[in-house]
């Protein structure tokens, strides 16, 4: 057990620095002078150097690659050019909404999709079963952002049940403020997984244990729930892992037109202003909660399959 | 089923491809309607010129965010646009895109996914490491990154969407390669004294060639998909050029005026990836029975 | 050419299993030093339970996976520290014949290219329409008629799969064939049909068989000669008919006591071993036998014990194997 | 064999039939078949890939799922009361409990994420009332029983922690937990090697003198028929072709079918030139079939055998065979020619 987890911890320190590389390439090779585009065509020459001074980018690459390494390990991630905000502290508040998005669309997701991959992979070739294949085909097809313009429309501007933007202050009208985007994620989760647990299921019925347990006596209840849905965890758990990182992404679109103050707005919104600072800092947030989830996918998937727990 | 044919200690014949392409297209509507949709989609897009009734860039300061009308279809954007015209266009640059860079994404991918899976060692350990790690990025945060140093642009887009696609497309052929490789049919090629270039692509592609084609085709949904949300963040197709996705960002400004331009644009893409999406399941069907669930 | 056509000597194969974080492991050691010779137009059959190292034996002796030590000359020629461009051109003296039948021919592909593999590979055939002639011939030898040539593997049973991959096996005219158990797959009405066949191209055209099975019955059937293996290593190797009259190694004797006879009268003398065959990857110290074996003694842990004769070359490799075949206890 | 008291076999197969497909393509796969099982009696079920065995053996406790596969025809009695009529919710209180069964795979056929021991516990569970702690004691007992060394320490064990002729071992705890009266065992060596066979069909044959439990054993391997088995039924393509005692089977085989697998398999005892081949091939499932299903492969076959089914001949002593041939003017036994 140790031996798989001290093999995954170490694995998760290179991706991290590999990333942080990337991350620091990717900001370099941006087309043209990174000044120039940042302060605009008219900018005077010495504020050009004062930016370059202060970015250090007149320094040779392997320094800069050096001082952007130390300031990510001290946590100085630099100042916002537009906001003059240590970019720190920006991405201090704004991480705390992606997070409950992400989480609450998570739950709501699981809770919605793993039953009804179990209703669809019992129930074959009835109802039920294309039911849930359509819903999760329409679910794979609607683009997050399309779904969330859609229910801001009806449920914000028409019925006026749901607040029109922002994050909202205390933990219930975050709440009340997460709700309408964390549906909107929900709806594709659960279709993404609802599909994985049909899947998964119908291959575990498959099984010979499954016959196995059926000679023994179990009722088909027991079968699917004791046996069956207890094996499907395993595909499940990668499925799980794969979906948090697709709402992560998907909470960027979703922030934008829900108007959360998130930090995918804060890193779009980087973006359209070149502010480097919080543009490197987006990304490296984003980053590291994917090298996370990761690392949370594997805890899982240990306290899931005991092969992994227990040499053979 | 599988378990009971196992059971039945046989292979009973297996029906000719052609049977199994007429069987599962035939008595599936929705594959027809996915194939028809697309056709059409196709159409509109070649023909994009001929049909819009207005130029997509055309802008018009007097008919700012007009509700559709009989002039205006699907009414106008913040710059006097027609919508309509700009969706006509914007079909253009999906169609492309989402055939396009699954294609790049393909062949990168699987090159490198047959070299790592055929000659193993180094070279196969250095690809795995840079493909797991690319893996665990969602497409959607990796293309971010990229076209955030890249800027958008329609090249941009491509190698931005073919480098998000290309680990997934490395992954499978790798996987796939390892698994044909294993086979005792090209041992006994090698005891043939076949080459190895000679057995890559006389035994290896051929067999690995299903799964990639399900996977470009159910990637294409994708890349549509993926080309909608970087222009709906302002990464993907730059303005004025229209694209589905920037329409809902510039309609999103004016969904009190009116709402049709996202909702049609939305609708579009919906159906469109829809309908790749249902082919790619036929297509794995007709192709690679054993892993349709 | 006279003496053996294939000599193997103190051939081994080590499997490095993945160097664990910090730790290296010893690796597995699937073949630990064998040697055997192969007379011309002989059988030689390799018998022994799963994990014993004949499969992998096998396919060192065809070069199809590189060997860790040892030499294997065949017709006078060490394959192992031959290059590759000889070593190809070699690869048309020895074919090889696969269990799995359904895996052994590629299913992108018809029966006409996959028997002509080597006939292409090898540049046999001066024109296309020889090449077909040759297969034609080819599939007629192994009791296929020529008209399924165009055909793909898909549409075949189990046996009939079989008799293209001999048909594939014999197309470039090879003098030596390993066989890895090529009827453990098939049925047993279907099973003669191929052990049939390959006896009649074995007196056809002289071939040469290493014959791999873990069917005693089958072995007793087709060899000449049988080498009994376990762990990696040949326990006991001898003329047909003195191995399975008087057995000098106890493994042996188990085996063939173990092997169920279809005859309901005759007495079972059941020498039942005890526990399970030991992983390669930690084999047991002295004769990786002793902890199995019911007349083990101290010094089989200490000591592993060589292959001694024990008359009319047969050879035996147990500290007690005298020239006559151990007590049974009953 | 005494008859049993009320002359009421433990279970008959009474013309037994199973087709698979819908009403288009409907393939035939088990066609009448029909044979009894005394108690603690063991039976083997024996025939070729093709021929129904698994499926006729998997009926009898309606583990084949169905759809797509249907009982077509024919009784299952197990003390007289019909298996096929039982209302599907009643078949649980039978499976594990008077009738258990265990299979060919033994790496795929338990559970990879459940401990061996709450395996082995579940049929107790299922059909005992019986607290934790003595199930834990049963379970322990039933793992000494079947020889898996120091159970105390490996009942908490996964299954990949065991190797293919334990695992074996475990199912068979695992289907005697309850003491049933008939042990089902589906081709149960077919994936060991030579010696874990012998240890395992040791195994059964001790269980079976101890409990008295009948056993079924599905097989292509006559070798592990002659040895294990009082009586046997070959089948072919879905019937039937001959039944009896194992010796008058071997001595006697009277469907040329049995003859000719009798001597297409080599033999450890004897020297043979050649081997019987049975030209042509096992014929896949197919609809129902006119005449003998073996009469395109008998090389003794008649007109008729085309046409008309043959009836189950009597040949004395329980020895019966489905071929013309076989009338009761049979010839004199035919001895274990060898074949010109």
């Amino acid at each position: 057990m140790g031996h798989f987890l001290l093999r995954r911890l170490f694995d998760a320190v290179p991706t991290v620095l590999l990333v942080l590389t990337l991350v620091f390439a990717a900001m370099r090779i941006l087309p043209g002078d990174p000044a120039l585009a940042a302060l605009g065509d008219n900018a005077l020459p010495e504020q050009l150097a004062a930016f370059r001074e202060q970015f250090g980018l007149n320094q040779p690459l392997w320094r800069q690659y050096l001082d952007f390494l130390g300031g990510v390990l001290t946590f100085d991630l630099g100042r916002s050019l537009l906001h003059s905000r240590p970019v720190l502290e920006m991405l201090a508040h704004a991480l705390p909404f992606t997070i409950e998005l992400t989480i609450v669309a998570t739950f709501i997701g699981v809770t919605i999709g793993v039953p009804l991959g179990v209703l669809a992979a019992t129930r074959r070739n009835r109802l039920p079963d294309s039911g849930v294949r359509l819903f999760s085909l329409v679910g794979y097809a609607v683009p997050d952002f399309y779904l969330g313009a859609l229910l801001l429309i009806t449920f914000s501007l028409n019925l006026g049940l749901f607040p029109i933007s922002g994050g909202g202050e205390g933990f219930w009208d975050r709440m009340y403020h997460v709700l309408l985007p964390a549906i909107t994620l929900a709806f594709l989760k659960a279709a993404f997984i609802g599909k994985l647990t049909r899947t998964s299921l119908l291959e575990v019925f498959g099984k010979d244990y499954v016959r196995t347990a059926r000679a023994k006596g179990a009722r088909e209840g027991r079968v699917i729930y004791r046996h069956a849905l207890r094996n499907a965890l395993l595909p499940l758990t990668t499925g799980l892992g794969i979906s948090l990182l697709a709402t992560l992404s998907g909470s960027v679109a979703v922030e934008l037109v829900f108007n959360r103050p998130g930090i995918g707005t804060l890193l779009i919104g980087a973006i359209s202003e070149r502010d480097y600072a919080v543009i490197q800092g987006g990304i490296i947030v984003f980053a590291l909660l994917v090298v996370f989830v990761n690392l949370l996918i594997d805890l899982l998937y240990i306290a899931v399959d005991p092969r992994l727990r227990v040499q053979a | 089923m599988s378990a009971v044919t196992e059971r039945l200690d046989l292979l009973a014949p297996e029906p000719s491809r052609l049977a199994i392409v007429r069987m599962v297209i035939l008595n599936r509507p929705s594959t027809i309607a996915a194939v028809c949709l697309i056709l059409v989609f196709v159409a509109i897009a070649t023909a994009a010129p001929l049909i819009a009734p207005y130029d997509p860039l055309a802008q018009s300061y007097i008919k700012i965010n007009q509700s559709p009308s009989w002039e205006h279809w699907l009414g106008t954007d913040q710059f006097g646009r027609d919508v309509l015209s700009r969706m006509i266009y914007g079909s253009r640059n999906s169609l492309i895109i989402g055939v396009l860079a699954p294609l790049v994404a393909a062949i990168i991918g699987t090159t490198l996914g047959v070299v790592a899976g055929f000659f193993g060692g180094i070279i196969d350990r250095v690809i795995s490491r840079l493909v797991d790690l690319l893996i665990s990025f969602p497409e959607l945060l990796l293309a971010i990154i990229i076209a955030a140093a890249l800027g958008g642009g329609f090249w941009n887009i491509v190698i931005v969407l073919a480098a998000a696609f290309v680990p997934n497309f490395a992954r499978v052929a790798r996987a796939q390669t390892m698994a044909v490789r294993a086979e005792p049919y090209v041992e006994a090629a090698v005891a043939s004294g076949v080459t190895q270039l000679r057995i890559i692509m006389r035994h290896i592609i051929p067999n690995i060639a299903a799964p990639i084609v399900v996977l470009m085709t159910l990637w294409t949904a994708s890349a549509i998909r993926l080309e909608a949300s970087l222009s709906f963040l302002g990464l993907g197709t730059q303005a004025p050029q229209p694209s589905w996705g920037n329409i809902i960002r510039d309609g999103l400004n004016n969904l009190f005026g009116s709402p049709w331009p996202v909702i049609g644009a939305g609708l579009a893409i919906t159906s469109v990836v829809l309908a790749f999406n249902l082919l790619g399941d036929t297509i794995r069907d007709v192709l690679d029975p054993e892993t349709s669930p | 050419m006279t003496g053996p056509l294939l000599s193997v000597r103190d051939l081994r194969k080590v499997f490095n299993a993945q160097a664990g974080f910090g730790r290296p492991s010893a690796g597995v050691r699937a073949v630990d030093g064998i040697s055997f010779d192969v007379e011309p137009g002989e059988t030689l059959a390799l018998v022994g339970e799963s994990g014993c190292g004949k499969s992998t034996l096998g396919r060192l002796i065809l070069q199809l996976i590189p060997a860790s030590g040892g030499q294997v000359m065949f017709e006078g020629v060490d394959l192992v520290h031959l290059g590759t461009r000889p070593l190809r051109e070699m690869r048309r003296r020895m074919q090889m014949v696969f269990q799995d039948p359904f895996g052994s021919l590629s299913p992108r592909r018809s029966v006409a290219d996959i028997v002509a593999e080597p006939i292409d590979s090898f540049g046999l055939a001066p024109s296309r329409k020889a090449r077909r002639e040759m297969v034609a011939d080819l599939l007629h030898q192994v009791g296929l008629p020529s008209s399924v040539m165009d055909r793909y593997p898909r549409q075949f049973s189990g046996g009939q799969r079989q008799r293209i991959g001999i048909a594939r096996a014999i197309a470039a005219g090879p003098s030596f064939i390993v066989a890895d158990e090529p009827v453990s797959a098939l049925d047993v009405s279907v099973q003669a049909q191929v052990i049939n066949l390959m006896q009649d191209l074995q007196e056809s055209r002289g071939l040469t068989y290493l014959f791999i099975a873990h069917d005693l019955a089958v072995v007793r059937h087709i060899a000449t000669r049988v080498a009994v293996m376990y762990l990696g290593r040949i326990v006991e190797i001898g003329p047909k008919a003195r191995v399975y009259a008087a057995p000098h190694h106890p493994y042996t004797q188990a085996l063939l006591s173990a092997a169920p006879n279809p005859d309901p009268d005759i007495p079972k003398r059941q020498i039942i071993l005890t526990g399970d065959v030991p992983s390669p990857s930690n084999a047991p110290s002295g004769c990786a036998f002793h902890t199995r074996c019911p007349i083990a003694q101290a010094r089989c842990r200490m000591e592993a014990p060589e292959l001694r004769p024990v008359g009319g070359g047969h050879q035996a490799a147990c500290h007690f194997a005298t020239d006559h075949p151990i007590p049974v206890p009953s | 064999m005494t008859a049993a008291v009320e002359d009421r076999p433990l279970l008959r197969v009474d013309r037994l039939s199973v087709e698979f497909g819908g009403p288009a393509a409907r393939l035939r796969v088990v066609d009448e078949v029909s044979f009894d099982i005394e108690a603690g009696e063991t039976v083997g079920l024996v025939g070729e890939s093709g021929s129904g065995k698994s499926i006729t053996a998997l009926s009898i406790l309606r583990l084949v799922p169905e759809p797509p596969s249907h009982l077509a025809g024919g009784r299952v009695l197990l003390d007289g009361v019909d298996l096929t009529t039982l209302p599907r919710d009643q078949l649980p209180d039978i499976r594990g409990r008077d009738i258990a069964m265990i299979f060919q795979e033994p790496m795929s056929s338990l559970n990879p994420v459940q401990r061996i021991g709450d395996q082995v516990a579940e049929a107790i569970l299922l059909h005992q009332k019986l607290d934790a702690a003595s199930r834990r004691a049963r379970v322990l007992d039933l793992l000494r029983l079947v020889g898996i060394p120091d159970p105390s320490r490996r009942i908490d064990a996964y299954p990949h922690q065991f190797s293919g002729g334990m695992r074996q071992r475990v199912m068979i705890a695992m289907a005697l937990a309850c003491n049933p009266r008939l042990l089902i065992a589906d081709e149960p060596t077919t994936a060991l090697d030579v010696t874990i066979q012998a240890q395992v069909l040791a195994l059964l044959r001790d269980l079976k003198t101890e409990f008295g439990t009948a056993i079924l054993l599905i097989t292509h391997d006559l070798g592990v028929v002659a040895e294990s088995c009082q009586r046997v039924v070959v089948m072919y393509a879905g019937r039937v072709v001959e039944s009896g005692p194992v010796r008058a089977i071997f001595r006697n085989p009277s469907h040329p079918y049995t003859r000719a697998l009798l001597q297409s398999i080599p033999r450890l005892d004897e020297e043979r030139r050649r081997l019987h081949q049975i030209p042509g091939n096992v014929p896949p499932p197919g609809p129902l079939r006119a005449g003998c299903a073996f009469h395109t492969r008998c090389a003794e076959r008649l007109l008729r055998c085309a046409t008309d089914r043959p009836p189950m001949m009597q040949l004395g002593g329980g020895h019966q065979a489905a071929c013309w041939l076989a009338g009761p003017m049979a010839q004199a036994p035919m001895a274990q020619a060898v074949t010109p």
